[in-house]
């Protein structure tokens, strides 16, 4: 009862009364660690990623191809048919132009984290980032190409592909 | 790839809030271990809270408790929080301070005549002054004490 | 509720007791009056417990108490309303007590931080992306497909701000220009930081009550009229961002339950989930209130302001008010109650609402949570 | 009365102590595709609303609510997470139908510690961080106080928790789901090595990874899609105090509360009428104290009754003829809705090997495990179909 109710609880505090010790805490680092199974699906799609390939997976019964692949159609609800070698191309779903790392610091040279649809696929898009040009040059529908890791440095992992780069039309 | 490793790459501050703050100063600055009495539930909270859990009443009614008191469990630690293995194994116990309806869970060590039990009689070991920070580890540790 | 706040000294069992008292108060109910509890309350990795529902049992008022938690990421706020209400429209219980508690804080350097764990492991994570890159793709993709002006939606957290300045919990509220917005720092284009809404602490609550029962303990109830939640793909990239379809579809089934055939004419007012300025719009058109595309041109006229024809976040929103996730959604629900009892005070909107929406969002840009409510 | 809800389907993965081969998205699909098979459903077009369980932290994932709607059928539907066991998933989706709102639902969990580094280090980040984290100690510790209390109040012995693990894993030969079973004897049990003394290692049940799906439905549509329901007769679920400071150790308080509750619901059925039992030993001694705490024996006579083989698969109330927790391993989130599986399939007279006779009611029980004193309790009968 918003007109009723005279004061609201709360103690806001300021950035320094906790680092200056003027009210009590406890720092406490949290030892979480993972080691996730890729499973069926990832497990091949980074695989395939070492070898400079995109790999997605077909379904018969509506007729799409994803990726990232999955060994089942999430809208026809049965498992999937085929895996599909795509072309490391794709066109620009839409991008952004960050100014700011994972934990909100900022960084000088602005990263472009953009969907890129996969040519070859039905319309799926991946997370990844655009390179080589000017952020201000980036546009939707743009054709954009995966520029790869040397082999060498490939270990399996999204980052084999170091970003992707305008190409012409 | 069958396997990727990773984290959850997170750090933590927590504050001791309302009623910790008080709590931990007491201890901090007095070495004195304060409870919160609930006159509807007669009971006496410790840690203390700045409500009472079962009748849901606000407390602000702040008493000091002995720093003594009976163990009502205890457990024997052989490993670490890691899971490594320990030394020597560590005693954990549940201490219900006289004048308490709670329990404090604490270390217990410097046992040495008689084996640990339930009922058995410990006190609080306070750290020095200078070493205490506002924090339950102000209390090094319990041990056996004999009226 | 409690005051929204970048950091309280408050521990989160604190925060949850202060607003579940106000709400037993608020009523004149005692802890014996309520027979179960629901708990909303979004990343364990902000407040930093593990099982972080059980750990808020006693500041909840569960004591010894049939209580669970419920989690749709950032739509949790009013899909615990929705979870109450499945408590007492099952008929198991006469009350439910729903309480939504955050302590962004407690989550260092940053809260940030955190929502880095929110990503794929395997496609996603290792690119190191920010939590604000997918709202800015979800954004930029908005703005593309109906050609929408920065201005415009920075005219949403013009309102929201000016509209918190009247809410007596709000964190963020100020008077700003459609120009401070613009000229803000760009975090990831086209976000500014001031079309984000801030971290926060902070926890709601509110007491849920079977018709015979609240008929009892009050003449002026407002009623749960329409639920609906829907969750989408979490593939987010192989969907177009540019409508929020899920909120569609839990708006309908809200709508559907509530016996509503146009929103645009039988909604008097909404709080849809902005924690960024555009998601106010894209929300509007998720829930019907316009046709695609539109909802900019009604907040740049002016259509959704306080007393404006359809009023959308008169208490401020998130953008405001603040943003302790769950809580922050339940905060809305609070909101259509006082409204709709016109026990708003300075943000009570003009005329005699009856009818009004909220909605909340939330885990990969993929949930909708909707809760129409009647006076 | 109330509209009746059934349990029309259940798939469950076998449980592994580790399954590296496949995703959790690939574990859950093979329990739905399974669940939705038995219950003769189709989920795009059937199923209204899916519910599961998780908690961020046993998957290494903030908001895993975002991971799970596609590999059940769920996209673009109603759905949403309860941090909870699956049991209280499985209660959610009672509520649901129960409002009418919704004709038939799937409740989902799973578990995947074998992806887990370190259970301890987690384990430790749901203790209180002012009051108890800081003491650093072995998570387990919570288990250790708990069964020293619990023993001492109620006389029952070391050697009769080691008896229940000798029974459950045991059973667990005949159970083909099962990933712990063994001719494990009471002795092995006492000569394990200590952990948190009285806790032994063996006494503790060792964690598993597995999917469970469940397929829930209103009177009408039971009766349209199956020929078996099993009716859910009752319900209950509670928490007591999460401050290990207020507990009272020797008792499992919101076991007894849950049990009280279910039994109250489902008014015509007493302990005696009950075929069999499916209840929380996720840990040796927690088996003897739920026994106790819900009033199916006497304070202090689990112990004795366990000895004289009362609670075996062919004794008078068989108990985790399954194998429970301690032979068919521990699944966290989804060990509730693995013993409600269980149950299920001894109602509707297809356990196989471990079929308890003439199984008709049965009762299922969970609890949150450490640190929490939560839990809820459940009712089943394929009784009235």
């Amino acid at each position: 009862m918003s007109i009723k109710i005279k004061e609201y609880a709360g103690t806001p505090l300021r950035e320094e009364d906790l680092k200056q010790g003027k009210v009590l805490s406890i720092g406490y680092w949290p030892k979480a660690k993972y080691n996730w199974s890729a499973g069926v699906a990832i497990g091949r799609y980074l695989a395939e990623l070492k070898n400079a390939r995109i790999v997605g997976r077909q379904c018969d019964k509506c007729g799409r191809t994803v990726v990232p692949p999955r060994m089942f159609c999430e809208w026809c609800f049965r498992p999937n048919d085929r895996w599909v070698i795509l072309k490391d191309s794709g066109v620009v779903n839409t991008y952004s132009i960050s100014h700011i790392a994972a934990d909100a610091t900022r960084i000088k040279k602005p990263l472009i984290p953009t969907v890129i649809q996969i040519d070859g696929t039905t319309d799926a898009g991946i997370l990844h980032l655009v390179g080589e040009t000017d952020p201000k040059k980036v546009k939707f529908g743009m054709k954009v190409q995966a520029v790869w890791k040397r082999p060498e440095e490939r270990t399996g992992a999204i980052t084999d592909i170091r970003y992707f780069r305008p190409i012409e039309r | 790839m069958k396997h990727v490793k990773g984290k959850m790459p997170v750090n933590f501050l927590y504050t001791a809030g309302v009623a910790g703050e008080r709590f931990l100063r007491e201890i901090k600055e007095n070495a004195k271990i304060l409870g919160v009495r609930c006159r509807k539930c007669d009971m006496v909270h410790v840690p203390p809270k700045i409500y009472c859990e079962r009748c849901f009443e606000r407390l602000g009614e702040w008493t000091e408790l002995a720093s003594e008191g009976q163990i009502e469990t205890f457990t024997m630690c052989y490993f670490d929080a890691d899971g490594n293995r320990l030394a020597e194994p560590e005693i954990l116990a549940v201490i219900r301070l006289e004048g308490a309806n709670e329990g404090i869970i604490h270390r217990v060590r410097k046992i040495r005549d008689q084996q640990v039990h339930v009922g058995m009689e410990v006190k609080a070991v306070f750290r020095e002054k200078k070493d205490r920070v506002g924090s339950v580890l102000d209390i090094a540790y319990f041990e056996p004490f004999a009226r | 509720m409690t005051k929204f706040m970048r950091r309280a000294q408050e521990t989160g069992k604190e925060l949850a007791y202060e607003a579940a008292r106000m709400a037993l108060d608020s009523c004149g109910l005692r802890i014996e009056d309520i027979e179960s509890v629901t708990m909303g309350s979004a990343p364990d990795a902000f407040d930093g417990v593990h099982m972080k529902g059980e750990y808020l049992i006693d500041g909840a008022g569960a004591w010894r108490k049939p209580y669970m938690r419920n989690y749709v990421g950032g739509g949790t706020g009013v899909f615990a309303p929705i979870h109450g209400w499945q408590h007492v429209a099952s008929g198991l219980f006469d009350t439910c007590l729903v309480v939504c508690e955050e302590k962004m804080s407690s989550c260092r350097p940053h809260p940030q931080a955190a929502f880095l764990t929110i990503f794929d492991n395997f496609t996603e994570r290792p690119l190191g992306p920010n939590l604000v890159w997918i709202f800015a793709l979800e954004m930029h993709r908005y703005m593309h497909v109906h050609k929408i002006p920065k201005e415009k939606i920075a005219a949403v957290s013009v309102k929201n701000k000016k509209n918190a300045m009247d809410h007596p919990c709000a964190q963020l509220a100020q008077k700003i220009t459609v120009e401070d917005v613009l000229n803000s720092e760009v975090l990831v284009w086209p976000v500014q930081r001031l079309d984000i809404s801030p971290t926060s602490d902070g926890a709601a609550a509110v007491v849920l009550a079977s018709e015979d029962v609240a008929r009892k303990i009050t003449d002026s109830p407002v009623w749960i009229d329409g639920v609906g939640w829907n969750l989408d793909t979490a593939y987010w990239t192989n969907r177009d961002l540019y409508y929020p379809q899920y909120v569609e579809n839990a708006a309908k089934m809200a709508y559907q339950m509530a016996g509503i055939k146009n929103p645009r004419q039988e909604i008097d007012f909404a709080e849809p989930y902005d924690p960024f300025d555009y998601k106010e719009l894209h929300h509007m058109e998720g829930l019907m209130l316009c046709k695609k595309g539109e909802a900019p041109d009604l907040v740049w006229e002016g259509v959704t302001q306080r007393d404006g024809k359809l009023p959308v976040c008169p208490s401020g929103g998130l953008l405001g008010v603040g943003n302790p996730i769950a809580a922050a959604g339940l905060m809305k629900i609070c909101e259509l109650f006082w409204q709709l009892r016109r026990e708003a005070g300075k943000r009570q909107i003009p005329g005699d609402p009856k009818t009004a929406v909220a909605q909340a969002w939330g885990d990969l840009m993929q949930v909708g949570t909707v809760v129409v409510m009647r006076a | 009365m109330a509209p009746r809800v059934a349990v029309i389907g259940v798939g469950m993965t076998q449980l592994r102590s580790i399954a590296p081969d496949l995703s959790y998205k690939e574990m859950m699909f093979e329990a739905a595709v399974k669940a939705y098979n038995d219950a003769g459903v189709d989920p795009r077009r059937d199923v209204q609303s899916f519910i599961c369980s998780s908690e961020d932290f046993w998957e290494g994932t903030s908001i895993f609510d975002e991971y799970v709607p596609d590999q059940i059928g769920a996209s673009l539907k109603p759905v949403c997470t309860i941090s909870a066991d699956g049991l209280y998933s499985l209660i959610t989706a009672y509520m649901q139908i129960s409002t009418g709102l919704i004709d038939v639902a799937a409740v989902e969990a799973h578990s995947k510690p074998s992806e887990i580094v370190s259970i301890r280090n987690i384990m430790s980040l749901a203790l209180d961080p002012i009051y108890v984290r800081p003491l650093a100690a072995d998570p387990y510790f919570v288990a250790g106080l708990e069964m020293m209390r619990y023993l001492h109040e109620s006389g029952n012995t070391r050697e009769q928790c080691a008896r229940v693990v000798e029974k459950n894993r045991r059973n667990a030969l005949e159970n083909p789901y099962a990933a712990y079973a063994s001719q494990t004897t009471a002795q092995d049990v006492l000569a394990s090595e200590a952990v948190c003394f009285p806790l032994g290692k063996m006494d503790i049940a060792e964690p598993a990874d597995g999917a469970a799906v469940v397929v829930l439905a209103s009177e009408e549509k039971a009766k349209d899609f199956c020929d078996d329901p099993v009716w859910i007769l009752g319900l209950g679920w509670c928490s007591d105090t999460p401050c290990l400071e207020a507990r009272e150790w020797g008792e499992a308080t919101y076991a007894k509360v849950a049990a009280d509750k279910t039994f109250k619901m489902a008014k015509d059925v007493r302990p005696k009428d009950l075929d069999l039992l499916e209840i929380d030993d996720s840990f040796s001694y927690k088996e003897l104290q739920h026994l106790e705490a819900m009033g199916f024996c006497k304070e202090g006579e689990a112990g004795v009754l366990t000895e004289k083989g009362v609670t075996a698969p062919d004794g008078e109330i068989p108990v985790n003829a399954s194998g429970g927790s301690l032979g068919m391993g521990y699944t966290f989130e989804m060990a509730g809705l693995q013993r409600l599986c269980e149950t299920v399939l001894q109602l509707r007279n297809r356990a196989g090997e471990h079929q308890v006779k003439n199984a008709r009611t049965g009762f299922v029980q969970c609890w949150r495990g450490i640190p929490t004193a939560s839990g809820a309790a459940m009712i089943l009968t394929s009784e009235g179909s």
